[in-house]
């Protein structure tokens, strides 16, 4: 075994799309490889978590932990990795702010549970669903237990860095990579503990290339509603609501560049306390009514507004999970 | 203390009408159901949503949001606006299971303590119908892995 | 990210009694020991109860106990913040505390007057202090902000009010100008014949205010003239004034009167002689109109209609006449302004049924206003349309368009007193019976029932009831010829037609028709009703929401003569006090923006209607302007990145305030 | 062509026969095209309304369903008499002010296999269609005789302009339409004061002294402004003024000789028409000295052929009957 600085990655509930984004960051990988002794990342190498369990507390310095918060396995792994590890990083939407995986949060996990075995696309006559615990000659086998709620990582653990992004750019994931190496070279030093690395400390408009004037809203539109695009404008000022005034930059506006309006992958602003809450008043701000009526028929343009606000963030949101999601896991 | 539920209220008045409205309801000894804690802002303009999240997550059963009357707002048109994001928020907050009868916007004038007096005992009324939010205390600090219960 | 700091500032918590306002509904003393000992972990380290805080006795425990406990944030639990928020932060000030970081409790208003049950009444008050305590700890300290003012005012309107108000400044030293929309000053005073109750001759008062007005060196007058444009904030505006051509040189012009004399075409004058009387194409209202100059009527004068006449230039000696006058646009930076812009009169054809502009001998009180004015069209003589006929029986309508939902439900105030004047004329002049139709009298000012005894001396007739409608069409034969007052007397309980010979609407007033848009020129805004808005309708009655503008005269409400003049006379010490002052101080409640943070999304741009949110496109990013900032809070909450925060009213603050006051939950 | 659901009602064939001959006189030089409704009822005239709401409405939506089912793409329908008009307006709108009314008219209105939805459809009178769609305009160019020299007193009576719930008439108290109208064929046209008075409507049944004193305020106000004869746009008017002035004049011991007829009466002698299309003869104050004013003639009324006299009581005469006391109790 090398002395080199042990690096480590997990992935917990979460697509995978956070190990490709690490991989594109090319020959950059080299560095890390270079740099780190690579000792434990499932999607990458072979690893037992027994092997970890073996690990001197502390003795991994670096671990990007992705994923959600779904089941006890992820919690068990969470608390692991935060024994064995210097620097946990919160990384991507899913640990930092439950992603798509936290929109579970908006049902009971029986019905998902339904949704996932009793629905026309499932062939289960028997009625047959997971069990936790199940008896065989050799002994008794165990599936991981769904958390009544999906929670982000640093709800379970104590975090030392968030990286926001689905997935995180590959060029912000280098920058930090870099970063780190210098700081083991002593050329720089590690960012306060809880702060938000690899992400701009602005909002997506701010490195938006279209063209803003003041906004005055009278209908929200589905974007493939408004065809042709203008390429050069605002794309909420063309009433398709784009989530970039309130998401974090640091993505260089990736959507609103191609002409896709912004979906809010890299969460909150800096200091901001409900992602979901900042773009409620702000499409609220840019309506163009004053009597309810006319309100309420604009604002019919956003069919599902907790969707449009919390695609990534309501794990993460003041309000965390539905009333049905808690009240029938009769929390 | 009756049996009944006492629902708990978070009220957010505007510093001009509405908080002298409360005032004017004092002033003249107008007796009003003891559930709500009112707020002052300067204006219901000033209205952040995320108050009214934090409040109901917090364990208020309801919110009450008032204001001067359309074209009385002390800065001339800010109500307008504090009335388009709360019929945002409520939308948003029903898809998350909160019944709209749970905020509520009202407006009232300084010299209106009657009708706030009235106003907040109907919706202590309506809010103690439909029975406590009393939203989870999610435990945040990262401690040891919280039982999980059987599912399925 | 909003969670309270880890070391909490020295906070005290005092606890009123208000005699026993407060503590017969609330156990002050166990709020006082539950303060002390469930919010010392939130930095309370004092809770004292005393019987009147507010007294200076009270006060001194405070600013005690800033001293020598070094307290650093203050909680007074006692009455609404709008009695005595100053008393509290002063004796904090003096203490040597920062006034900011000393908050109350309304106990009194919103806990003890208002409910009845004490311990859940105590509970209350418990929660609110707590909610209180933990703002107080994120209460920053802040400093007012100076503007320094410029010492001259823009006085908008020059009837009375406004008259009064410019006289009043003018003669402290000060510079005005003083905008009239017309060609004269005077305003409607101008057009009356007699002031009630006094019934003293309005032009032989009102000249003498008006010739001052006019060759004060300190005022610029103005006639013919309107404010286009306004920008800046108190201390520092900047005014357009458009001047319209009055094609006369006012140089060369001696207001002889030799053009109005040759010029051969009249016109009704719809304007000052209510439309009962004719001016020239080129005229000033009124003989002793200041400016004395006259203006063209544009749309009316045969040369500018036609090409040819030009007899008023032919004839002029001084050669003052000058069709090639252009409008012209001044510019003005003022400190303050003052608008006087007064009222319109209800359009009495509104009121189908009392047949005003179908039934020639039904008239507004203006046009009898006119007819009983020795310069007026008639000389002075009360006579029917004819001109000739002298009426026998006179009904005179109160409350024409007020007090009534189809129209305007305010009291226009002066209608009574105006229908009692005439009432008293007529009889004078032609001792015809009179009937005032009235629902019911209002004469509550100084010697204004005494008035109202004295018509009823006179043997003028009251009959109480609203009318129902005014018609020629007879029922019996003594009714032929006659105009029929259909009225319910509600004092007998029966329907009366009562035949009269002439029929007078008091009608009332209505905010200016353009009001809504004058008020947005100035950033102001109306009631309801379309008046203009007063800071404090008791308290404040002639300061507006916008610092540097003051409202006067008819323009905030209906008003007789004595009340416009006192406004006018108010409106213009508040101006010199900020002139004095030679700098204003505003609350520090502001927006700023974080421009680290601000992304240039420009959601707030179209958020501001003091037009405080300005974009800077070359930076990218949106600026406040502090000063013209009213501290609403509206781009504060709109700021999809928090990049804007706001003074006095932080979310930190707003955040634990909810935190406190759901603690025991 | 302007398509208007037509709904006549029940004077149109009887008492005002006049107003509808000379309606289809003119109809065509308009360029109004009346669908009739078919199968409807009578509106209830004035009383039902004041004894029981739900059958009354049920009766008048009765029209408003089938005309809603008939309308095809038209929105309007027009009924010439005020009475007719006032209810279908009434019903109309407090069927959607007071839905529980609503929905009992429509559970009655369902055992029909009916049902109206408030608001449907528009309901106005002939005269505003005339006024607002047709045009003065057009009426002016369709004038061949004009009534030069003809004064009349314009007559609205009370159920028109009031309470006017679609704000469609210019005043409530003095509307102008109606002088407009006759002003526009060149008749000369008097302010008339009681313009909007009530003529007394049924009270000629059941309270006649006072239905005569309010015809002979209307009559006496047109003969002092020397008034040739009244025009009137409501059939319960016409036949009030006209039928009543001999009756009322006889109570009053006065003399008044003041013809009314229906607008469209002088419409259709201004278009050229025959006095006898235009429905003149039909009216029993006669027209004579009012029509010689413009040179014309009234036709002679059709000779009613004396009806045979009847003999005898008009009822069976009382027979003797006895009862089980044997006793005969007339004779």
């Amino acid at each position: 075994m090398s002395n080199k600085p042990k690096f480590a990655m997990y992935w917990a509930a979460s697509c995978g799309g956070c190990e490709i984004a690490v991989l594109n960051i090319h020959e950059k990988i080299l560095d890390v490889d270079a740099n780190f002794d690579v000792v434990f990342w499932p999607v990458a190498m072979d690893a037992k978590y027994k092997d970890v369990e073996e690990m001197e507390d502390k003795s991994i310095l670096l671990t990007l932990f992705n994923g959600s918060m779904r089941n006890d396995e992820n919690e068990k792994i969470a608390h692991l990795m935060r024994r064995k590890s210097q620097i946990l990083v919160s990384f991507g939407s899913c640990a930092t702010e439950g992603c798509v995986p936290g929109l579970a949060n908006l049902f009971p996990v029986n019905e998902i549970m339904d949704v996932a075995f009793h629905t026309v696309t499932t062939d289960n006559p028997n009625n047959i669903l997971p069990q936790t615990s199940f008896e065989v000659p050799e002994g008794t086998l165990h599936l991981p237990t769904m958390n009544s709620r999906v929670k982000t990582l640093a709800q379970v653990v104590d975090v030392d860095y968030y990286m926001p992004g689905c997935p995180p750019e590959s060029h912000q994931i280098a920058a930090v990579v870099d970063l780190v190496i210098q700081v083991l070279q002593g050329k720089a030093q590690l960012p306060p503990k809880g702060s938000v690395i690899g992400a701009g400390n602005s909002t997506v408009c701010d490195e938006c290339p279209r063209a803003r004037n003041v906004k005055m809203i009278k209908a929200f539109h589905r974007i493939q509603e408004v065809a042709p695009l203008d390429p050069t404008l605002c794309i909420l000022e063309q009433g398709v609501p784009c989530n970039g005034p309130a998401t974090r930059s640091g993505c260089n506006a990736r959507c609103p560049r191609v002409g896709a309006q912004c979906i809010g992958c890299y969460g909150p602003a800096e200091g901001v306390l409900d992602y979901g809450a900042r773009l409620v008043t702000a499409f609220a701000s840019v309506v163009d009514a004053k009597e309810p009526a006319e309100i309420e028929s604009i604002l019919d343009g956003i069919p599902d507004p907790t969707g449009q606000f919390y695609r990534f963030n309501l794990a993460d949101s003041l309000m965390r999970a539905s009333t049905s999601n808690w009240k029938k896991n009769g929390h | 203390m009756s049996e009944q539920f006492e629902p708990v209220i978070v009220g957010f008045t505007c510093n001009w009408c509405s908080y002298r409205a409360a005032d004017t309801a004092g002033t003249a000894r107008v007796k009003y159901a003891p559930n709500v804690r009112l707020i002052r802002l300067m204006c219901s303009g000033r209205l952040d949503p995320t108050f009214v999240m934090k409040a109901l997550a917090g364990g208020a059963d309801g919110v009450l949001i008032t204001g001067c009357h359309p074209g009385d707002c002390h800065y001339i048109e800010q109500n307008y606006k504090a009335l388009r994001r709360f019929l945002l928020l409520r939308r948003t907050l029903a898809g998350l299971g909160v019944e709209p009868g749970r905020i509520k916007l009202i407006w009232a004038s300084a010299a209106e303590g009657l009708k706030l007096a009235h106003e907040i005992n109907q919706f202590v009324e309506e809010v103690r119908a439909l029975g406590p939010l009393n939203w989870p205390k999610w435990n945040d600090q990262p401690a040891e892995i919280d039982a999980v219960k059987e599912v399925a | 990210m909003s969670e309270n700091t880890p070391n909490k500032p020295k906070i005290g918590v005092y606890t009123c009694h208000c005699g026993t306002n407060i503590s017969s509904m609330v156990d002050v003393e166990n709020v006082r020991d539950w303060a002390k000992e469930h919010l010392g972990s939130e930095g309370v380290i004092v809770s004292r109860d005393y019987k009147f805080m507010c007294s200076s006795l009270g006060q001194e425990l405070i600013e005690k106990d800033i001293k020598e406990l070094g307290l650093e944030r203050v909680v007074v639990a006692a009455c609404s913040p709008h009695l005595h928020e100053k008393t509290f932060r002063g004796a904090s000030e003096r203490a040597g505390l920062n006034p900011y970081l000393t908050e109350m409790v309304s106990i009194r208003e919103q806990v003890s007057w208002v409910h009845t049950d004490k311990v859940v009444a105590t509970a209350k008050a418990k929660s609110l202090i707590a909610g209180t305590v933990e703002r107080v700890a994120q209460n920053a300290p802040l400093e007012k902000l100076k503007v320094p003012i410029n010492a001259n005012t823009l006085v908008v309107g020059g009837g009375i009010s406004g008259i009064q108000a410019a006289l009043e400044v003018a003669n402290a030293g000060f510079h005005v100008y003083l905008v009239e929309r017309e060609p004269s000053i005077g305003g409607h005073m101008a057009q009356f014949d007699k002031t009630f109750p006094t019934l003293d001759c309005s032009a032989c008062i009102l000249t003498p205010r008006m010739v001052e007005a006019g060759s004060n060196p300190n005022i610029t007058l103005l006639t013919w003239s309107e404010v286009v444009s306004v920008t800046g904030f108190v201390g520092a505006f900047n005014v357009t004034i458009k001047k319209k051509a009055r094609f006369v040189n006012e140089e060369l012009c001696t207001g002889c009167g030799i053009c109005w004399e040759k010029c051969p075409k009249s016109v009704i004058d719809d304007v000052y002689e209510a439309g009962l009387g004719y001016r020239k194409a080129v005229y000033t209202p009124f003989a002793q109109a200041v400016p004395k100059y006259p203006v063209i009527d544009k749309p009316n004068c045969t040369f500018f209609q036609k090409g040819t006449c030009k007899a008023c230039e032919k004839f002029c000696p001084t050669n003052a006449i000058d069709f090639n006058q252009k409008d012209e646009y001044l510019n003005v930076e003022v400190g303050n302004v003052i608008l006087a812009t007064g009222y319109d009169l209800f359009d009495a054809g509104r009121v189908t049924n009392y047949g005003y502009g179908r039934l020639p001998n039904v008239f507004t009180s203006m046009e009898f206003e006119r007819m009983c004015n020795a310069s007026g069209p008639t000389g002075g003589e009360i006579t029917l349309r004819d001109g000739i006929t002298k009426p026998q029986t006179v009904g005179i309508i109160h409350c024409v368009g007020s007090r009534d939902k189809n129209y305007n439900n305010y009291c226009s105030t002066i209608c009574c007193m105006q229908s009692l004047k005439f009432a008293h004329l007529v009889k004078e002049r032609t001792g015809a019976d009179v009937y005032e139709f009235y629902i019911d009298m209002r004469t509550a000012a100084k010697s204004y029932d005494e008035f109202y005894q004295r018509v009823l001396d006179e043997g003028t007739l009251f009959v109480r009831g609203k009318v129902a409608e005014v018609t020629d069409a007879a029922r019996q034969p003594h009714e032929k010829g006659k105009l029929i007052v259909q009225v319910e007397d509600t004092l007998i309980g029966k329907q009366r037609r009562i035949p009269v010979d002439m029929v007078l609407l008091s009608i009332g007033m209505e905010p200016r028709a353009d009001a809504k848009e004058t008020g947005k020129l100035f950033g102001i805004s109306c009631s309801s009703d379309g008046w203009f808005m007063e800071r404090h309708p008791k308290l404040d009655p002639i300061s507006t929401m916008t610092e540097g503008i003051y409202i006067a005269g008819c323009a905030t409400g209906p008003k007789d003569i004595p009340g416009s003049v006192s406004q006018g006379a108010a409106a213009a010490a508040r101006v010199l006090d900020k002139i004095l002052q030679k700098e204003v101080e505003l609350e520090p409640i502001r927006a700023s923006v974080n421009e680290n943070k601000c992304s240039g999304c420009r959601i707030c741009n179209n958020l501001c209607p003091f037009s405080a949110i300005s974009f800077m496109p070359e930076l990218g990013i949106t600026r406040i302007n502090p000063a013209l900032c009213q501290g609403c809070g509206t781009c504060v909450a709109a700021c999809p990145a928090g990049a804007i925060s706001g003074t006095g009213f932080s979310n930190e603050q707003i955040f634990a305030q909810i935190d406190g006051i759901l603690m025991g939950i | 062509m302007s398509n208007y659901i037509f709904y006549p009602g029940c004077s149109m064939e009887g008492s005002a026969k006049a107003y509808y001959d000379s309606l289809n006189a003119i109809k065509g030089s308009l360029g109004m095209n009346l669908q009739e409704i078919d199968d409807w009822n009578c509106c209830g005239a004035t009383e039902y309304v004041g004894m029981n709401l739900v059958p009354a409405y049920s009766l008048i939506a009765r029209n408003l369903a089938l005309a809603a089912n008939q309308a095809k793409g038209i929105d309007t329908v027009m009924a010439p008499c005020s009475a007719c008009y006032l209810n279908l307006e009434k019903a109309d709108y407090y069927m959607a002010e007071r839905p529980t009314l609503g929905e009992k008219v429509n559970e009655a209105l369902a055992a029909g296999g009916l049902h109206y939805d408030p608001g449907s459809i528009q309901i106005r009178h002939l005269l505003d269609v005339i006024i607002n769609d047709i045009g003065l305009e057009t009426v002016k160019s369709k004038v061949t005789n004009p009534l030069k020299g003809l004064r009349v007193a314009p007559y609205l009576g009370c159920m028109v302009p009031r309470p006017d719930y679609q704000h469609r008439w210019s005043d409530f108290e003095h509307p102008s339409e109606l002088d407009d109208v006759l002003k526009a064929l060149g008749a000369e046209v008097i302010d008339f004061p009681l313009k909007t008075n009530c003529c007394g409507g049924h009270m000629t049944q059941i309270g006649p002294e006072t239905a005569y004193e309010l015809i002979r305020r209307l009559v006496s106000s047109a003969e002092e402004n020397k008034a040739d004869i009244m025009v009137t746009v409501c059939p319960m008017c016409q036949m009030n003024l006209d039928a009543y002035q001999a009756e009322t004049n006889r109570y009053f011991g006065t003399n008044f000789h003041m013809p009314i007829v229906f607008f469209t009466q002088l419409m259709a002698l201004a278009f050229g028409k025959t006095p006898k299309e235009a429905g003149f003869g039909m009216e029993l104050t006669s027209t004579k000295d009012a029509l010689a004013q413009i040179g014309k003639d009234v036709p002679a009324p059709a000779a009613v052929k004396p009806g045979k006299k009847r003999e005898g009581l008009p009822m069976p005469a009382p027979r003797l009957r006895k009862y089980a006391g044997g006793k005969v109790t007339s004779e």
